[in-house]
């Protein structure tokens, strides 16, 4: 297929193809990321993942509608507050989650897979209650809609560039709440023995539901920055949640690293598959090869080797 | 020394004859034939309800892509029947007369080879039941060797019903694509589509309905039966007891695939088209809550558990549509908080003891005798 | 002396869990009908040579030889089979079932799904566990369902359910913890009578207990092993004093 | 319901039949001219138990109130009630008011299938206005044709379908196409596509459709053709391709949630619509989905559809007047809602063309049915239960709307199995 282009046409697309992975190894990130920390630290599966994204999402909406009516000088900017908004609000709401309902669940981590769905289809109804069955359309200021041309093929889109930035800067925002600050290490504490942690005089529920909230609010950020590339809906959540459980169960599920590299994986394979085959078939390969991997290893690629 | 095994095997054996009365002489009583088809097409959900009761209820493996074999098992009989609908004469006008509609429309020229078997009902009926076993055991043999279980068992199982429907939908030619295999007439000639067949459809899925609830009951109160109870609890004594885990869990996961293949089937014959929309993610879902509703332990409770579900979204959706997820959420999340053992520890902790004092006034009441401890078993 | 000699040889046996060697290099025998006593402070390691000797760790380097068959390359079930039962540290039975469906349960019969399924409930098998249940104090209890059972209760049922397959070698991880002082009794009583043609080796902290029963007593410190011998020998060595005794 | 249609039947019956034939010619001709002057009585106009009465008559709307098709399906359900609450407006049909029953689908082809059934069976409706997706229409298709339904189906689609029980109000896929494509080669000079699509029969059908056209009838070249699974959001990886390819023209037919992601990545990655360099034509791409993915991510793509909201004719603008003062200001109308507020009209032309509500004299009397009233001009329906229609091109704007810049001449004949196309 590449035969009748000239070897500068051939590197730009590389080039370019090579950032689409990276595009695409970041929305996985950012994806699952949320759902990662809260399995990985409290070992709750969080169902309505994908309409916390949501939420952020129409929070995002919303913030941008304001914003184009009350201040359009601000309009540049309304996305960044948009994004910290989504953030408290997915956060918020996932903290009252925790205290009406994830706290009583977990002794059974099945059960909350089952709650948790039933919140999911909660919130899509109340949202289609809310903002309408149909899709919105997020009005985002008019620079982050563009492209950097580099070179007559090569331009780079500036909504990938802003992806790529705010999953990294979530990423390292995690890492050093995790493994930095004070917070993280009462995390996990609680992790690796509750009663002990309880008993030193870490308040173990206010760290629940505080991990549960930043799990939910990262969640949020991901719908934010989501307007970007995909649609905002009542039912959008869904498009997203089986790549985001692939990278977490792939990844295998406990530890935020192997969330990162079976992101990278996943999203180096599937770009690469796209170019050479049709789209269908190619996500049908790589989930294949994801399934064929996870029946050798289900325990996933990355799991420390611990007592039971 | 008897058990008090025996207590609850009678209960069992109680509920299950009022559930045979209900289903084949009361429900065809009092709903007309339309209805009556509609429960029918309930009671196939339901034979996925009761294989989740044994893998879920009993053995605490919760599988969260049950519709998987659902949907094998009802492509397996939509095969067999679209082939038979699908004679050169009723297929003249296109461009390869004699192969299904849908593959003439995706340029198939020829009939793909894994077709070919489904020209035989006795293979197709070996089939329905085969292939939804054989991918259980392979997925069963991957993850319980591994001892991959819980939450992570219900995720892959779940991330695998997604794949599947992506494959069922991507390779149309093969399968239907998102239409599914459609407008299925006749099985051996016999139309399918007629009330008096779908009354008599009807019966058949309730007779094999029950059968296979009688066979899971004689699978609970085996020894393998109390086996699987005791690895729930406490796997590890199981496996340093001498037995060999994976292979039971193995064993109750193809059952439970089998038995859901079966019900699968009648729903295709009973509704006339199988879809993938069966193997995805939210009816595999739904499925759990059936029997989450009747009782994660109860094999009869299942039904009951189905039937009231789906009455309530027929009967809700048909009133207020929009209402009808936040009833259903609400569902999800009331059973899990509130009642844990669905319809089935309603009926045992209220109507049970109100029954007991109304009936069966004389000896048997069997009252514990110092304090709590000697609480008599409970059936599970 | 050959290996062959003893019921079971552990030679060279290492775990590392990422790096930390929980058990390190540790050698040690067990002759038939002896009374194998495995103390040391927490940490020590022994809780993992029992799981490591039952299959349920598996070793990084060394052997676990049971009557000249190698032990580390069986699954669980098949060292279960080859005659090494296991009682874990916390009573681990099923609370769901009775104490009859749970002594059942460990009845070596219809250990396969197919066999399970065939399996019935025959004269043979009742009188087998009203025998262990009377030898488990259990004997007024079969009907009850296992939660609502005692904590020594419990610990005695586990015993049952291993004592019913009738194993070579019998583990025990702290079997009077928890106990009153009349169960410790009771208990001391029924190891002695459980003896007759087995060997135990059991883990435990209760020193009066442990001078009871000991045919030999095994020290561990940080996985290896820090003394060997009778209990006299093992009291009088300075080592020991120091690290565990002596406080 | 089940009451009124054995009303007064038992004595009169011989009677009836006997008058029935004389009767309905006679209304026929009242219907064609005076509509809805007179009342006639119900045992002539509902001789199979429907449920009409003297006064009223029942219909179904069988549309996603909830799940993922809720999106696309809500404004035809709008479409379908406006239509008949300005039918009843103007005096009913035959005299009989029409009365809704709504039934929820729920994005789920069984459920479809379900509600189906029970309109017919226990609702007795006299026609279903229903159904979005091709999966549910072939769902639902088989209880019409055993139950002896009407049902008017609204969306363009893949055709390969011709029941006497539907009556297709879309356009079926050579009508939307062909049309389309003769004009971007002839206008645009457009010499290579490229063909995308949604992983469904719909796309698939249209895209064999257009390929044949592109390559024998109009000697063009295709470069590529791809499909992505439905709800797929990354499409950085074709947009590449597309961008080594260079094609004149990307001939698109992605759905759903799918089409935003795709639009907005596309703008993203440079391809700027309004250069036309290359081209995006979309066949699914209506007002109505243009809300979800945003006037400035689409502007300067060309749409090829029968109808467009900006349509210039009174119609159409009393129409549009209409919907909006029912549904709100803010909403805006689609190829799909204009075709499902057809359904009403030809339903209730074809009954007083009948001079019953019987489904076989509904069935016989349709073909050659006209509105002259439809807010895209005028339909007339065919032998095979399509409509003759005519197909527009239009322009994305950045305000969401089309501009119309194109319009066959003639009405395109539909043709659901086109020969050379298959």
């Amino acid at each position: 297929m590449f035969a009748d282009y000239s070897w500068s046409e051939l590197g730009s697309i590389f080039a370019m193809q090579g950032f689409a992975g990276l595009v695409l190894f970041s929305v996985f990130v950012l994806m699952a990321l949320g759902l990662a920390i809260i399995f990985g630290q409290m070992g709750v599966i969080n169902m309505a993942h994908g309409e916390f994204m949501i939420l952020g999402a129409y929070v995002t909406y919303m913030c941008s509608n304001f914003f184009q009516s009350a201040a359009p000088a601000l309009m540049p900017i309304s996305f960044f507050v948009a994004m910290v908004l989504a953030f408290f609000a997915s956060g918020a709401l996932g903290m009252l989650v925790e205290m009406g309902l994830i706290r009583f669940l977990y002794k059974r981590p099945l059960d909350t897979l089952l709650a948790t769905w039933g919140l999911s289809l909660i919130l899509q109804q109340a949202y289609r209650t809310i903002f309408g069955a149909r899709e919105v359309g997020v009005t985002l200021p008019e620079w982050m809609m563009g492209s950097l041309p580099l070179t007559d093929i090569i331009e780079i889109p500036i909504n990938g560039l802003i992806v790529m930035a705010i999953t990294l800067a979530i990423t390292v925002a995690v890492a050093v709440v995790m493994f930095r600050s004070r917070f993280g290490a009462k995390v996990r504490a609680v992790v690796q023995n509750r009663q002990m942690a309880g008993a030193v005089g870490i308040d173990t529920e206010k760290v629940d539901r505080l991990t549960f909230g930043l799990g939910c609010g990262i969640a949020g950020v991901a719908g934010s920055a989501f307007t970007m590339i995909g649609s905002t809906g009542p039912s959008s959540g869904q498009l997203y949640i089986v790549d985001t459980f692939l990278v977490v169960v792939f990844g295998g599920a406990t530890s935020l690293i192997g969330t990162v590299a079976s992101a990278f994986t996943i999203s180096q394979a599937q770009s690469t598959l796209e170019f050479f085959l049709s789209g269908s078939m190619a996500k049908v390969l790589t989930l294949l090869t994801v399934v064929g991997i996870l029946m050798l290893r289900p325990q996933g690629l990355f799991v420390l080797k611990v007592r039971r | 020394m008897t058990p008090p095994f025996h207590a609850a095997r009678k209960t069992e054996l109680f509920g299950f004859l009022v559930l045979a009365a209900f289903v084949l002489l009361v429900l065809p009583g009092v709903v007309d034939p339309f209805r009556l088809n509609l429960v029918g097409k309930y009671l196939t959900y339901a034979f996925v309800a009761v294989g989740l009761v044994l893998c879920w209820g009993s053995a605490g493996i919760l599988s969260l892509g049950q519709g998987i074999f659902f949907g094998l098992g009802g492509y397996c009989m939509a095969m067999f029947l679209k082939l038979e609908a699908s004679t050169p004469e009723a297929t003249k006008i296109q461009s390869t007369p004699g192969i299904p509609d849908f593959m003439d429309w995706n340029q198939l020229t020829a009939l793909p080879a894994f077709w070919e078997p489904f020209h035989s009902l006795a293979f197709t009926i070996v089939a329905i039941v085969a292939v939804p076993a054989a991918l259980a055991f392979v997925i069963g043999f991957a993850m319980f060797t591994r001892r991959v279980g819980g939450v992570y068992f219900a995720i892959i199982t779940q991330a695998i019903a997604a794949i599947l429907t992506i494959l069922i939908i991507g390779q149309q030619g093969y399968t239907g694509g998102v239409n599914g295999i459609t407008d299925l007439r006749t099985l051996l000639g016999w139309d399918i589509r007629t009330d008096s067949a779908k009354t008599i459809l009807y019966f058949v899925n309730a007779f094999l309905l029950l059968g296979v609830i009688a066979l899971s009951i004689a699978v609970r109160s085996s020894k393998l039966g109390r086996i699987l109870v005791a690895l729930r609890d406490k796997e590890d004594r199981v496996r340093f007891s001498g037995y060999d885990v994976a292979a039971f869990k193995i064993f109750v996961f193809c059952f439970a695939a089998a038995i859901s293949g079966i019900g699968g089937a009648m729903f295709t014959l009973q509704v006339g088209f199988m879809s993938p929309s069966f193997v995805g993610i939210v009816p595999s879902i739904e499925m759990v809550i059936f029997c989450a509703v009747g009782g994660r332990n109860s094999l009869i409770g299942a039904v009951y558990g189905t039937l009231l579900v789906n009455w309530g979204k027929t009967t809700f959706s048909e009133s207020f549509p929009e209402l009808w997820l936040f009833a259903m959420g609400g569902l999800f999340i009331a059973v899990v908080m509130a009642f844990p053992n669905g319809l089935a520890g309603i009926y045992k902790s209220y109507v049970q003891p109100l029954f007991a004092r109304i009936v069966v006034r004389p000896a048997h009441r069997r009252r514990p005798v110092g304090g709590g401890k000697t609480t008599p078993a409970i059936a599970e | 002396m050959t290996n062959n000699d003893f019921l079971l040889s552990v030679e060279g046996l290492t775990v590392s869990f990422d790096g930390f060697k929980a058990v390190d290099d540790l050698s040690f025998y067990v002759d038939p009908e002896e009374i194998h006593v495995i103390i040391g402070p927490n940490g020590a390691g022994k809780t993992t040579a029992l799981d490591l000797i039952c299959g349920k760790t598996r070793a990084t380097a060394g052997s676990i030889r049971f009557r000249s068959r190698e032990l580390t390359e069986m699954k669980e079930h098949q060292i279960v089979h080859a005659g090494v039962g296991r009682k874990f540290q916390n009573p681990s039975i099923y609370e769901d079932l009775t104490v009859f469906e749970n002594l059942e349960i460990s009845y070596p019969k219809g250990r396969s799904v197919f066999g399970a399924l065939a399996f019935k409930r025959d004269a043979k098998v009742r009188e087998r566990v009203a025998e262990i249940a009377e030898m488990i104090f259990l004997a007024d209890h079969l009907s009850e369902r296992a939660e609502y059972l005692s904590h020594g209760q419990k610990q005695w049922l586990e015993i049952g359910m291993l004592l019913i397959q009738d194993p070579e070698l019998l583990m025990l991880d702290e079997p009077v913890a928890g106990m009153s002082v009349s169960e410790r009794v009771k208990t001391a009583e029924l190891l002695h009578r459980i003896i007759q043609g087995r060997s135990v080796i059991v883990i435990e902290h209760d020193m009066k207990f442990v001078e009871d029963i000991a045919h030999k007593v095994t020290v561990l410190h940080q996985g290896r092993v820090l003394s060997e011998g009778t209990m006299a020998h093992v009291k009088s060595d300075p080592r020991v004093v120091e690290v565990y005794l002596g406080h | 319901m089940k009451t009124n249609d054995k009303g007064g039947a038992p004595r009169s019956m011989l009677r009836r039949k006997l008058m029935i034939g004389s009767a309905a010619l006679a209304l026929g001709l009242a219907a064609a001219g005076v509509g809805h002057a007179q009342t006639p009585p119900t045992g002539e106009v509902n001789t199979t138990g429907l449920a009409v009465t003297d006064d009223v008559v029942k219909v179904g709307i069988l549309h996603s109130i909830t799940g993922t098709m809720a999106i696309s399906e809500t404004g035809s359900v709008q479409a379908e009630k406006l239509a008949i609450k300005q039918i009843n407006d103007m005096g009913g049909v035959l005299g009989r008011k029409i009365e809704f029953i709504q039934e929820d689908g729920a994005s789920d082809w069984p459920t479809f299938a379900e509600k189906a059934k029970k309109l017919l069976v226990e609702d007795k409706v006299a026609a279903v206005f229903g159904c979005w997706t091709s999966a549910s229409r072939k769902a639902v298709l088989p209880v019409f044709e055993q139950y002896n339904g009407m049902l008017y189906y609204p969306t363009f689609y893949e055709g390969l379908e011709q029941s006497p029980n539907v009556i297709y109000t879309g356009q079926e896929a050579t009508q939307q196409i062909i049309a389309g494509l003769d004009w971007v080669a002839k206008e645009k000079g457009a010499k290579t596509f490229y063909l995308l699509g949604s992983d469904y029969i719909w796309p698939r059908t249209s895209n064999k459709i257009a390929r044949k056209h592109i390559e024998d009838h109009l000697g063009l070249k295709v470069v590529g053709e791809e499909y992505y699974p439905l709800g797929h959001t990354q499409f950085n990886s074709v947009i590449n391709k597309i961008k080594l390819k260079k094609p004149d023209v990307i001939y698109a037919i992605v759905v759903g949630g799918s089409n935003v992601a795709f639009y907005k990545q596309l703008k993203a990655a440079g391809i700027d619509m309004t250069k036309e360099k290359p081209l995006v034509m979309t066949i699914s791409v209506t007002e109505d989905e243009i809300r979800g993915i945003g006037g400035e991510n689409i502007e300067g793509a060309y749409a090829t559809m029968k109808y467009f909201q900006s349509l210039d004719n009174d119609n159409n603008k009393k129409f549009v007047a209409a919907f909006k003062n029912m549904w709100g200001e803010d909403m805006v109308i689609g190829d799909v809602t204009q075709a499902a507020y057809e359904g009403p009209w030809l339903w209730k032309a074809a009954v007083e063309k009948a001079g019953s509500f019987d489904i076989d004299k509904i069935k016989e009397a349709s073909p050659g049915i006209e509105l002259t009233t439809a807010p895209e001009g005028y339909v007339r329906i065919h032998e095979n239960h399509h409509l003759w229609s005519k197909t527009r091109v239009g322009h994305a704007k950045s305000d969401g709307q089309y501009e119309v810049v194109y319009e066959t001449k003639e009405l395109m004949e539909p043709d659901p199995f086109p020969e050379g196309y298959q």
